[in-house]
């Protein structure tokens, strides 16, 4: 398997690489080292979600909910910012993982106590989700100009020459790393994603791996949220609205099997940096915005139909062994 | 009986509808008669609004003012209201003429599209190349006003070149998208030009962001109270904006007249609007509230406190 | 089907010592349906027990509280003495429980060490997953059990059924698990498969375990059980040593009544072609494949699991796209390009894999018999509830269906239930050709006679028959002429006189006379 | 053959047909539409009015011609996230037809044909190249609505003709609009389609298991194609529609109508897992839809404080039955 994955990803590196240098061509700058980093740190923030998403499509489930959740754990922060701006930003870090958390619970719980099919559950908090930071904030934004300057300039620090936005999306990508190869959890995921039934049998607990699963995509969420609104310096009810289907569109590129037990981080990351550079790509190399959406559209059925050969089982081949012997 | 007043805006949450909603219950306590409901969808659409206007049609409200997300779309269904005997009017965003009795600009069309130039013009004497970032680009009033500012642009600002128009779509993270992309594109850009009070603050957080304060000036229209952080660092020398409370209070006080007072609204028509003065209705039935009001460090201190 | 007992060679050990398992008093129920009733049984160290009845008669149900993926409405459990509760699979593997399940429950994708090793891969210092460890290990017990042939590294989906097999039984070893059960493991394996577990049975044997043994053919049983227990309608009637029962006595048990299976007798009316087969070919699976079916004939093919045999079918009912051959049925060359063609024209294929391709789970019984013959049912597009009943019973009561209701949902139906209701959807197309694959796969010995006479009166309207089986006594009991296949190619073909079961193994193995 | 007993007889059914429907999903959603009901007739003076409830059926007519059809191929186990998308482009070609000077049946035509298209292409991906439809979906929502703003950008078609307006702003007899009786003769037809058709009970096997009813001679992929293009279809009706009620063409048009449309099928009690569902039970999810969002509307609560009431609507009314089975199941053991 593993060698087959990497053969994947291979491929979308090369097209990442291919894209890069198309869009060269028309504008050499791009494949700059600083501008590719800043591509990289713009894109941080979707690689984030996509690997929470990740998590939760290698289980056969789905979380749409994630947007919302970053647009509410976002609010609340933001309002706390507001509030009281002695709060420490890892202090408040820590209070979005936990929002996050609490919301992604949420949703695990009803997948694990109740059975309702993850779709549906997160459909449903998807909208609620977003209405509560509505409820929340009584339909106020939060601005700029009441955020304290450590809450939008943390993650814009520099780093050895590399702002803590892109730091922390390296960090996650090696937990995830380590989580998905090395951790008996990552390979229950799997397992869960490759055959249900037989997981149950094999005495995984199906359920509440789901609900951890759902956990992880919340915690994602959550911490997203602060970065998102540190990013745009502002909380509203819009954020980051319709933004699920952007993280689960990185996931396919990235080959994440919509089917589960398929996929894998370096895929996830990929496919969000893909995302990324076409839309970093495009206002610069002078194509009309309207075009832009046509043309991810066009990338995601791409990818489908690729990905779709690589997985395509390949029969038994029974006369193969025919010609071994004779 | 008290007469019920819907102000219908484009969007919930947004802080210059909500000044606006200010000014509305100000009209109202002064006209002493009158209910106001303030109202509108939390997603930015046209087929939204039209189900909130559906139901104030239901509740028969006396008279709608609604700030519209699509010119066109919400004319049947205000057509219908108009029907049913309820006053219409638009003001901030208009409606089609067929749609309203008659549009409250917030100002002249003319104007602002001068005005968001003059802007950046001012602070470029030697001019060079400037570029606008948008709401979405359906925006009935943002659409008008870039065109405006398009046609003076040869006469009035020959140095001034326009290099290219995006569209934020009033999303922050669409909007910072596109702002970075200008600055890829366009490493001579000289100013940013953003109409919206969503796009101006991510453009300005971007030149900030990029280390760009100085070489590139943001403006664009703008509430003093959500972007005084960028004047005060340096990013924007000056915003303009009307005062969106003025607005609500005149909305409200016009649409109160046509609906109490029966005023007609008809080409060349003056009506009155309270404290903030009187309007003169042009041959579309639309009437222009007042001049853009500028920002700057000299004032922007005072006026962020207000709206 | 005649049976050599052949007893233990451990009897020495019996009668045994305290029981390492223990059931007592157990119920189960699902909606509707009581699965069990105040059963017990025991399993003892060192030695095998049988657990025998009908479809339905409760077994994997019970394999199923054992493993804790079930919990029972009453009843105790008891490991060595000690009275426990398995509320998960978890637990289950705690107390040293581990089962090969009627269902597969192998993950395809992902390696042998990691299907041998999941849920408990040996961990770092850091509590991540040692890799090295997990693969020295997988060598290591794959070795004990004489399979180091398989790659710890292989990808299951890339391994041969029996492979998978050792695989699941590795880790049940792995596990240290002193109390093994499966449930219809030979189901899908051929001979020499068989043997092959067999000789694994004895070595767990040999390390003390206590193991518990479920299956429809007596054969088996009495080559390798100890002791036996015997359900009926989810109660216990019946248990003991096996060298003190005769089949007969035990078949009496399960069914309540004497059963002589003997296959039934026909006269040969063999008439002209009806369809014929040559030079089909598909690019991997198999080649050249040629042989002719005869009206009221009963063509058996075997082979090893894994010759190809139901690829062939299958691309002879339209479901696999061949490179190259050509369908001749009644003189008219057809080629189907989908099953819906290949039932149009007359030839219709009862796929091996129940679960997989037979019913649909969801839908009631009824519904699942005139799925294929909607077109017949139904008026102008519009379905005809009457017809569709009337259909669905006069099938699934001659094949002795055991179900409440047609309106039943088939998934709540035993495995053996299941596929009657399988065998009946197909026959109520009325077909010409009806090609059967594994049709008596976890069929208990009841409704085996069933279904053999039900295939000898459909050859005797008229009906041409194509049997594919893996049992041998099925094949030389049944079958008119035999198709042997190896390895994706016609081996030979037989006529079935004086056929004996050696010729047809050898073929099949490829091992020179 | 001798030793085979006498077969057992099997009756065609256990329980009544009567009282299973009292328990089942549809009876629990007309608690529902007749408590929301009472409520909104209670809480808003304005509620009872033929008007008013003649302009609530605005809020679902439309999001529920798809949801007929979206309820099928769900039940086949696929799904159709580009319907929204659909819309848009469908309306922008209309936009365009109209710029030529088109007349209403033209328009009408295009819409439906533009829309049957967009559905056939979603079809063809999912069944020749055997791609998941959910991905599909995202890849051509995307790729729909993108042609619609490369055609359109920022400008707008209007100046559609005055019959047109009809289809979405008509009444065919006093408060009985177009729309409504539209919505009305789809349920029926979707109802016999699905429930009473040979067709209908094989959308229902291939939910159960494509393979088992590909096996049984059922053209998998031939009904899946045409569910697509029935989901297209009513995509183009439905953009006829709003075209009309609009009267004009953006290409932001019906944004974020596709997780509706879902959501009205799911709270049908139409398993998103496919196999099973029932058009009735969509029927009254659109008008609980309706009931809900028009009654709030009717107390002003903002539009996404109304979509929390849905977001929990779906979530307890599924929840409901599974709670309540349990709690019931564990008072007997
Ligand atoms: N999940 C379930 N829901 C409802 N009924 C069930 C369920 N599982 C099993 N049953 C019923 O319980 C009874 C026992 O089934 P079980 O699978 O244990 O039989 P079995 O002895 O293993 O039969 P076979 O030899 O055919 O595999 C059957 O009547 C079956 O229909
Ligand atoms: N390598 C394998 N991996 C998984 N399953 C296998 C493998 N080989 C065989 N099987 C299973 O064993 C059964 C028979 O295999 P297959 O159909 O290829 O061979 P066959 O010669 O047609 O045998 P049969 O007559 O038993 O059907 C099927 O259920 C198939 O899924
Ligand atoms: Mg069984
Ligand atoms: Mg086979």
């Amino acid at each position: 398997m593993k060698a087959f994955l990497k053969y994947r990803e291979i491929w979308l590196l090369a097209a990442i690489v291919a894209l890069i240098g198309l869009i060269s061509t028309r504008f050499p700058a791009f494949a700059d080292p600083g501008n590719l980093r800043q591509v990289f740190n713009d894109t941080s923030i979707l690689m984030i979600l996509a690997l929470g998403q990740m998590v939760v499509i290698l289980t056969r489930s789905i979380d749409l909910s994630m947007a919302s959740n970053l647009c509410f754990t976002g609010m609340v922060v933001a309002m706390l910012n507001a509030a009281h701006p002695a709060i420490p930003i890892p202090l408040l870090i820590v209070i979005a993982l936990a929002v996050g958390l609490v919301l992604g619970a949420i949703n695990g719980l009803l997948v694990w106590r109740l059975n309702i099919p993850s779709i549906v559950v997160t459909l449903g908090t998807l909208t609620i989700y977003r209405g509560a930071t509505f409820v929340l904030s009584g339909g106020a934004w939060v601005n700029a100009d009441r955020m304290s300057p450590d809450f939008i300039g943390f993650q814009r620090a520099a780093f050895l020459g590399i702002p803590v936005l892109s730091w922390i999306a390296i960090l996650v990508i090696a937990l995830f790393f380590v989580l998905m190869t090395r951790t008996a959890l990552g390979r229950s995921i799997y397992a869960i994603g490759v055959n249900p039934t037989a997981s149950v049998y094999t005495g995984i607990d199906v359920g509440r791996t789901k609900f951890i699963v759902f956990c992880i995509s919340g915690m994602i969420g959550g911490l997203c949220g602060y970065l998102w609104i540190s990013r745009y310096v502002i909380a509203s009810v819009e954020v980051a609205n319709g933004y699920e289907l952007n993280i689960i569109a990185a996931c396919v590129i990235g080959g994440i099997s919509i089917a589960g037990g398929i996929g894998s981080v370096g895929g996830a990351v990929l496919g969000a940096l893909f995302l990324g550079i076409i839309s970093n790509a495009l206002p610069v190399i002078n194509i009309s915005p309207f075009w832009q959406m046509a043309i991810s559209g066009s990338a995601i059925i791409l990818a489908v139909v690729l990905n779709a050969r690589g997985e395509r089982q390949q029969g038994r081949i029974i006369l193969k062994k025919v010609e071994a012997v004779t | 009986e008290n007469v019920k007043i819907a102000l219908v805006v484009k969007s919930l949450g947004n802080g210059f509808f909500d000044a606006a909603n200010k000014g509305a219950q100000e009209a109202a306590k002064e006209l002493g008669d009158v209910d106001i409901i303030y109202t509108g969808p939390t997603k930015a659409t046209a087929e939204a609004q039209i189900e909130v206007v559906n139901s104030l049609i239901a509740q028969k409200v006396n008279a709608i003012a609604i700030s519209a997300n699509d010119a066109d779309a919400l004319v049947p269904v205000l057509k219908k209201a108009m029907e049913r005997g309820i006053t219409v009017i638009s003001w901030d965003s208009g409606v089609a003429k067929e749609g309203r009795q008659l549009h409250l600009n917030p100002s002249d069309t003319g104007l602002i599209g001068e005005t968001i130039i003059k802007l950046a013009a001012d602070y470029l004497p030697e001019g060079g190349d400037v570029a606008i970032l948008s709401a979405s680009s359906t925006a009935t009033n943002q659409n008008s006003w870039i065109e405006a500012a398009k046609k003076v642009l040869p006469e009035k600002f020959p140095k001034i070149k326009l290099v290219a128009t995006v569209y934020g779509d009033d999303d922050s993270a669409k909007s910072t998208d596109e702002a970075k992309g200008l600055l890829k594109s366009y490493p001579n850009l000289k100013a940013i030009i953003a109409p919206t009070t969503v796009g101006v603050v991510a453009a300005a957080q971007v030149v900030t962001d990029e280390n760009l304060i100085g070489k590139v000036n943001v403006t664009g229209l703008a509430l003093p109270s959500e972007f005084k952080k960028f004047i005060d660092n340096g990013a924007s020398q000056a915003v303009a904006l009307w005062n969106p409370i003025d607005l609500g209070y005149s909305a409200v006080y016009l649409a109160h007249d046509l609906a109490v007072k029966k005023e007609e609204a008809k080409p060349g028509a003056t009506l009155s609007i309270g404290r903030v003065g009187k309007v003169t209705l042009d041959d579309t039935n639309s009437a222009a509230m007042a001049p853009p009001f500028q920002f700057d460090k000299s004032n922007i201190e005072k006026f962020s406190k207000i709206y | 089907m005649d049976t050599t007992a052949r007893h233990s060679e451990t009897d020495e050990r019996l009668p045994a010592s305290a029981p390492r398992l223990a059931l007592s008093g157990i119920s189960k129920s699902f909606p509707g349906v009581r699965a069990l009733h105040n059963v017990s049984l025991s399993l003892y160290p060192g030695q095998v027990t049988a657990l025998i009845g009908e479809n339905g008669a409760g077994k994997s149900t019970l394999v199923k509280i054992m493993t804790g993926i079930y919990q029972p409405d009453a009843g105790t459990i008891s490991i060595d003495g000690q009275a426990v509760a398995l509320p998960s699979a978890h637990a289950a593997f705690g107390h040293g429980v581990t089962a090969i399940h009627q269902e597969t429950v192998l993950f395809d994708d992902l390696s042998v060490a990691e299907n041998i090793f999941l849920g408990h891969a040996p961990r770092t210092r850091f509590g991540t997953i040692d890799w090295r460890t997990m693969r020295k290990n997988a060598h290591e017990v794959l070795d004990t059990m004489h399979a180091g042939h398989i790659d710890a590294d292989a990808r299951l989906r890339d391994l041969g059924i029996a492979n998978k097999h050792l695989v699941a039984v590795a880790r049940a070893m792995s596990i240290d698990s002193q109390i093994v059960i499966m449930d219809e493991p030979t189901a899908a394996l051929s001979m020499k498969e068989i043997e092959e577990l067999f000789l694994l049975i004895e070595f767990l044997k040999e390390q003390g375990k206590a193991i518990l043994f479920i299956s429809h053919k007596f054969d088996e049983i009495y080559r390798i059980a100890d002791r036996y227990t015997v359900f009926r309608d989810g109660e216990m009637v019946g248990e003991g040593l096996i060298r003190d029962a005769g089949q007969s006595q035990i078949v009496r048990m399960m069914v309540g009544r004497s059963v002589d299976h003997i296959f039934p007798q026909r006269k040969a009316e063999i008439g002209a072609p009806v369809l014929s087969v040559s030079g089909l070919s598909h690019p991997t699976e198999f080649r050249d494949i040629g042989f002719e079916l005869h009206k009221g004939e009963i063509l058996g093919f075997y082979g090893l699991v894994g010759a190809g045999r139901s690829e062939v079918m299958q691309a002879i009912s339209g479901i696999t796209r061949i490179s190259a051959g050509t369908i001749t049925l009644d003189g008219k060359a057809i080629a189907p390009k989908s099953a819906a063609d290949s039932i149009e024209a007359g030839i219709v294929y009862v796929p091996e894999e129940r679960g997989k391709q037979g019913v649909v789970i969801g839908l009631p019984i009824f519904q699942n018999v005139s799925l294929p013959s909607l077109a017949r049912t139904s008026k102008s597009g519009m379905l005809r509830l009457a017809e569709e009943f009337s259909l669905a019973r006069s099938y699934t009561e001659r094949l002795d269906l055991r179900a409440s209701s047609l309106s039943q949902d088939v998934g709540t139906l035993s495995g053996g239930n299941q596929q009657k209701v399988v065998i009946a959807k197909w026959l109520a197309t009325a077909p010409k050709v009806i090609i059967l694959d594994e049709p008596t796969k976890g069929i208990d010995i009841g409704s085996k006679a069933a279904v053999h006479g039900f295939m000898a009166e459909l050859v005797a309207q008229g009906l041409s028959v194509i049997m594919v089986s893996s049992e041998l006594p099925e094949i030389l009991g049944m079958s008119d002429r035999v198709v042997v296949m190896r390895e994706g190619l016609v081996a030979a073909v037989y006529d079935n006189k004086g056929l004996d079961a050696e010729t047809l193994v050898r073929t099949a193995a490829g091992i020179a006379a | 053959m001798t030793d085979v007993p006498a077969p057992r007889h099997i009756p065609d059914r256990l329980d009544k047909p009567l009282s299973s429907a009292i328990f089942s999903w549809e009876a629990l959603l007309v608690v529902v539409a007749i408590a929301i009901f009472a409520v909104n007739s209670f809480a808003s003076p304005y509620f009872l009015d033929p008007y008013s409830l003649s302009d609530l059926t605005f809020n679902f007519t439309e999001k529920g011609l798809i949801a007929f059809a979206m309820a099928l191929l769900i039940i086949s186990g696929e799904i159709d996230l580009s319907v929204a998308a659909i819309i848009a482009l469908a309306s922008t070609m209309m936009g365009m037809a109209v710029q030529a000077g088109a007349g209403t049946p033209v328009l009408v035509l295009i819409g439906i044909v533009v829309g049957l298209g967009c559905g056939a292409f979603n079809g063809l991906l999912v069944t020749r190249l055997g791609l998941p439809s959910i991905v599909v979906t995202i890849g051509t929502m995307s790729l729909f609505r993108g042609i619609a703003f490369i055609t359109l950008g920022d400008q707008a078609y209007k100046g559609y003709p005055e019959s047109f307006a009809f289809f979405g702003q008509g009444y065919v007899w006093w408060v009985v609009s177009f729309e409504l009786v539209l919505f009305l003769i789809a349920a029926v037809i979707y109802w016999f389609l699905l429930h009473r058709t040979s067709f209908g009970r094989r959308v229902f096997a291939i939910g159960n298991n494509p393979v088992a009813a590909q096996f049984s001679g059922v053209r998998v992929g031939r009904i899946k194609f045409i569910l697509f293009c029935l989901t297209g279809l009513m995509s183009g009706i439905a953009s006829v529609l709003i075209t009309s009620r609009l009267g004009s063409t953006r290409p932001s048009i019906a944004q974020g109508y596709e997780l509706e449309v879902i959501t009205m099928v799911v709270l049908g009690g139409v398993s998103i897992l496919g196999g099973a569902g029932s058009i009735v039970g969509v029927v009254l999810a659109a008008l609980i839809m309706g009931l809900v969002t028009f009654g709030l509307g009717l107390l002003n609560v903002p539009g996404i404080v109304m979509s929390i009431f849905i977001g929990l609507l779906l979530i307890t009314v599924i929840a409901l039955p599974i709670v309540w089975r349990r709690l019931r199941g564990g008072r007997l053991a």
